[in-house]
């Protein structure tokens, strides 16, 4: 989008409150905003969690069945991540197939989930080389303010973590699936990312969409329960120093372990 | 109808369905006007296990130009499905089915909206279904109408809508998903109570003359009962809160 | 299409007609076009009919093929009718994939044969959850003057009706074809589709093209042998009143049971 | 060619072909000028057991505008099989086949009609093959011709078209589909007999230099005869029938 | 693309030349230009070739590995040639699916070198009817100055030459490879593809970019090493005469000998 | 990270890579400005057995034009790997993959090239992946560099790019193939070394907050070897050969 007159006077009043050490909506350069987690969103789904952060509202159902292993993979289960901003979450969003921005996003949210090693795929068999547990993560926008890799992350790690995992077992070369054997899906950890813009020489955790529309950079970066960072991704029309980097990885932990004990509490209470 | 045999028992010796519903009982119905801060109008609907939102936009300009038309506003209507909305997973793909539907639920809409007065716009409106267990195009629909009419957009009437259908040989109100899948008819219909004009409706089935006609008199039946909460759902945003947005 | 000031004109003078029970081409209001049927239009294909209703013509071939059955539906046979209004038939068509007009065409036309049970997919099974009969009626549309529902649907049933099925056989776990063993393709009943536009307060049937253009609704309902409804799909721009919808479903057994002589007749001279 | 070894025998003793022809005579040819409605030209051909509709419009204005020309007409054309029109049901997707074919035949026309008149417009072909059976963008091109004839549309001359081929180790005429699966070569041409020029020309084959100089010249004698049917449906239309479209 | 007044001028230019039997480059109208081959390029594909023909850049990957056999061609092993051009080969080259022209130059490519039989494709079965070798010549094109047919046919045969074919033995079912024991993919002839342009009434071997922009038509002539013809495509806006033909067809085989001589020595070079 | 368990020794007890190379130690690097005709620009380069061709062209006009900025001119990048460029062959569709890394390559250069005295038009990267061995995304965006340098576009710096990342607990620089497979992480990064600004950065794996920070480090080295390279070769070609496109 072309930046208008009035995103740049936008633009101009963030910056001029950023000097103060102040954001438009009285956050500290360090605060995410409101993070609410209602889980079990959609009760027909095997896991599913409807995530408001700020007024970004995005919605993950998670689907599990039996699957075809990837070739060379035939001991592993399948772990897959979709995002879509639906039509309704903003007037801007056009309804076809997703442009670069919204597969950045998806791959982003997927590749943070996966790299963490959260969802234990190894324990997906159903029989080796043959049919394996897929895991489906599908994660819709319905209301848009900004920053949606953290929205999309936590919508996905919440309904993950409240997945039930059913059992199938081989009869007649088909899976079949066992009535009332669920378990809880096995997650080793859980991921947390934490998306940081640039705005002028300031980083601010978590941007809202006037943020978003002024920032010059951002980074999103995915940290695990212990602490390290599995995932990063950079973007935005500027850069980054070597110690601005080194700043968002600090915050990332830091930020990021608040947001996980919210996440984690979903867990609990779901479970 | 599927046409897949089923030894579910659809209704019993007391006129009681699988659901525990009787033949003229519509399911558990929940309608919130609002809940979108984007969208211009918005509407949630939970009619049975569906779980459908709506988000409006518009009055507003048209992209590509060539779409629009001089004379007056025209009405956008997208119907779409969650991967995670159904049974097996969706695949994200539109579905002629989708296309449909979305047309089907335009054209039962148009009936309803005056866009005469906002040459070259558009109106738009998305349906997302969250869930779905039967009856996904007249929760639609209704919860469409609502939306419509949170955005601000002038209407003749509000368009309410619910199945009938047949099952174990009886007319029944709200066919459900096991009724729509075992069962010997469904027929969706949209309605506007106060014009008493059917805007939509749809049969698939078998129906004798007489069926055909009971049909949908009971489809209006809960049409009726479907309108009164869509005003229920408008007057508790516009007035029991205050009428804040 | 946008309404043109002609368009707007024909209106009014259709409508001035109906006011005085009078139709432009002038038929009756429950009067459908001359209904010409070709049967064998396209000999190899294993059915097909060639039909004309007024101006409006349509080709159905019908290709009959071993297929793999749908999942849980092993012991049925596949029937799959799909509908394409070809350039040639009219300036206004577009060449690319269908739009929602054409897909609403070819789901009403399918689900009107389907619903109506009338090709016993039953009798289509070459060995259970294997290998099934796969019917296919491909409808293509060469010359339009108004109401494609009907004339598809009549193309389809006509080709249906007079259909060869031959016979295979697994034979090393592949359908082999028996030569010479060719039957008719098992069929219960024949659907008659009737499409009624609504003008002003007037139904009439069977609509051509400067009718189709200045209605306010329409309704296509589709009757089996029997005399039942068995699909009907409502259409257009404006609303019926129940009254309104009882007496097209009146009309829709009336006419149905005309027309469906004239299928009768082609199926008899077929076989 | 298919390359499929096959038992046929392609070519008795006596010089008759598999489906009882001569080397040098063409299948059955029926040409017929017009037959649609709404088209501005048409022509139906059946040629063996190819059966083939065309229907021309224009020269009309052309959308997207960018694609017009501003000092000539453009032709445009679309060879299109029916899903039953071949013996495995072909799937509705356009194929890079008949992408192909579009184009060649496109080109087979340009040298014949005469677009600089019409600026900024265009004259659309559309080929529908109902029934394929070997050699069916010959079969097409010759219909093409007649339907643009038809529509009134100028041309220097008219394409006839026909194919020749080798079986049997012999230049042979109008190779059918067997010839084609199971023969040596087959050459498509397309030729404008009043011009003497060839307009199209494929071959997929083994020839050596005489074969291919005899194969040209004995597809230019199957366009001949095909020319002649050409002329023969358009005075059937416009003059024994007095001239009625 | 629209004729400019530019090219208006260079036609009537390189016409003028034409009269006086020249040709814009100094070249004779049967004289092909310069063509530089340098094989495995790609030294990770089963066989590659960069070719230069003038200004005109195209390099062919071979990749070779197991497939399903086509219905009813158990027999035998497949082989398919692409092409594409890409979008920084000319300023005007559109990103997307292939418009008409590219699928017209893949196809005659292919049709080239698989009418001539180069590729031995019953020596590439694995296992009857089960599985076989699949060869993918994927020509792109990186550099245009006219004449892509003749570039890419050269670039596809020169990498086919050159390629190496793994051997693969069924194991449980399933195509194992069998590790240094590549052979050379076997062929059984050199096809070599002539392109020739009418201007006027003058006929050019190897059309550059400014001559293919001027021509009236075209016709691309492949040869085989016996010195048949085994494929031809025209194509546009004009005709030839039968004597145009006949001398198009003996240039194909005179100027088809010198270049297969070039690509001839690539083979030894590189086997 | 494949997360495929391997046997192969990534480093031995002599801090030797399974390649030969030591842990600061890139693989064979050769880039070359220029050699496309047609191109404004252009570059090539082969990072270990990476082989990648860029061209650029523009500034130039914006089509459609609703896709050019009045205030400033665009980049549009399109990153695409050919069909043979892979261990299994690639299908020719673009893939999700070459969509974002052609998103994150023109968001690296973005903060590099200076468009704005060019409103209304676009300059166009097109990156080609010849054949492909791990750090595609780091070589092709280097080449890129030098492609743009060498069509005349106005630049702040040039970005070289290289990955670091983490294999057998090491921080090593410049992951190929095998390392990204069976490695513990893999960190591409681009790099403006006058500026001192990281315009790309990317990480698979895990790292623990100081392996992080030595992985960035290290991996800005990479990019220092690298920026040497590429203004050696424009170097060679603009000074050492006369200046000669």
């Amino acid at each position: 989008m072309t930046q208008t007159v009035i995103d740049d006077l936008k633009k101009s009043q963030i910056l001029e409150l950023l000097e103060q050490g102040k954001r438009v909506d009285g956050r500290a350069l360090d605060e995410p905003r409101r993070l609410t987690v209602e889980i079990n969103a959609i009760p027909k789904a095997n896991g599913s969690a409807r995530v408001r952060l700020g007024d970004t509202e995005a919605i993950c159902g998670v689907k599990i069945q039996p699957d075809r292993p990837f070739p060379d993979m035939g001991d592993k289960g399948i772990f897959i991540c979709t995002a879509e901003l639906l039509p309704l979450s903003h007037p801007s969003v056009e309804t076809g197939p997703p442009g670069p921005d919204v597969i950045e996003l998806a791959r982003v949210v997927d590749r943070g989930v996966r790299e963490s090693h959260m969802v234990d795929v190894s324990q997906l068999v159903i029989q080796e080389n043959k049919s394996v547990v897929g895991v489906f993560a599908d994660i819709v926008v319905v209301d848009y303010d900004g920053n949606l890799f953290d929205a999309c992350s936590y919508a996905a790690t919440a309904a993950i973590l409240n997945s039930k995992l059913p059992k199938w077992e081989m009869q007649d070369d088909i899976p079949s699936l066992v009535d009332g054997a669920e378990t809880a899906l096995p997650t080793t950890t859980i991921p947390v990312s934490i998306t940081m813009a640039k705005i002028g020489n300031h980083i601010v955790v978590d941007p809202n969409s006037d943020e978003w529309a002024s920032m010059d950079s951002r980074i999103t970066i995915t940290t695990d329960s212990d602490g390290n960072i599995v995932a990063l991704q950079k973007g935005g029309k500027d850069g980054f120093t070597l110690d601005e980097i080194v700043k968002c990885g600090e915050l990332s932990v830091k930020v990021g372990a608040q947001i996980r004990e919210t996440l984690k509490r979903t867990g609990e209470d779901g479970q | 109808m599927g046409g897949r045999e089923s030894t579910m028992v659809l209704l019993d010796e007391n006129g009681i369905r699988c659901d525990g519903r009787k033949i003229d009982e519509p399911r558990r119905i929940l309608i919130k006007a609002g809940g979108l801060k984007n969208a211009d109008g918005s509407a949630y609907i939970e009619f049975g296990e569906n779980k459908i939102l709506v988000g409006v936009y518009g009055p507003r300009d048209v992209h590509p130009k060539h779409m629009s038309n001089t004379d007056t506003g025209i009405l956008r209507v997208r119907y779409h499905m969650e991967p995670f909305s159904v049974g097996e997973r969706k695949n994200p793909a539109p579905s002629r089915r989708e296309i449909e539907i979305s047309k089907v639920i335009k054209e039962a809409l148009l009936p309803a909206v005056i866009l005469e007065n906002f040459p070259r716009t558009a109106v738009d409106v998305f349906i997302e279904v969250l869930q779905a267990d039967g009856g996904t195009r007249c929760a639609a629909l209704s919860a469409a109408s609502v939306a419509l009419a949170d955005a601000g957009i002038p209407m003749r009437d509000m368009v309410a809508a619910c199945a009938s259908g047949k099952a174990a040989d009886t007319i029944i109100l709200d066919v459900n998903n096991e009724e729509d899948q075992a069962g010997q008819a469904d027929m969706p219909i949209g309605y506007m109570p106060t014009l008493e004009k059917i805007t939509l409706l749809q049969l698939d089935g078998v129906l004798n003359p007489e069926e055909f006609k009971k049909c949908v008199e009971t489809g209006i039946h809960g049409c009726e009962i479907v309108y009164d909460l869509q005003k229920k759902a408008l007057n508790e945003k516009y007035f029991k809160n205050g009428g804040d947005k």
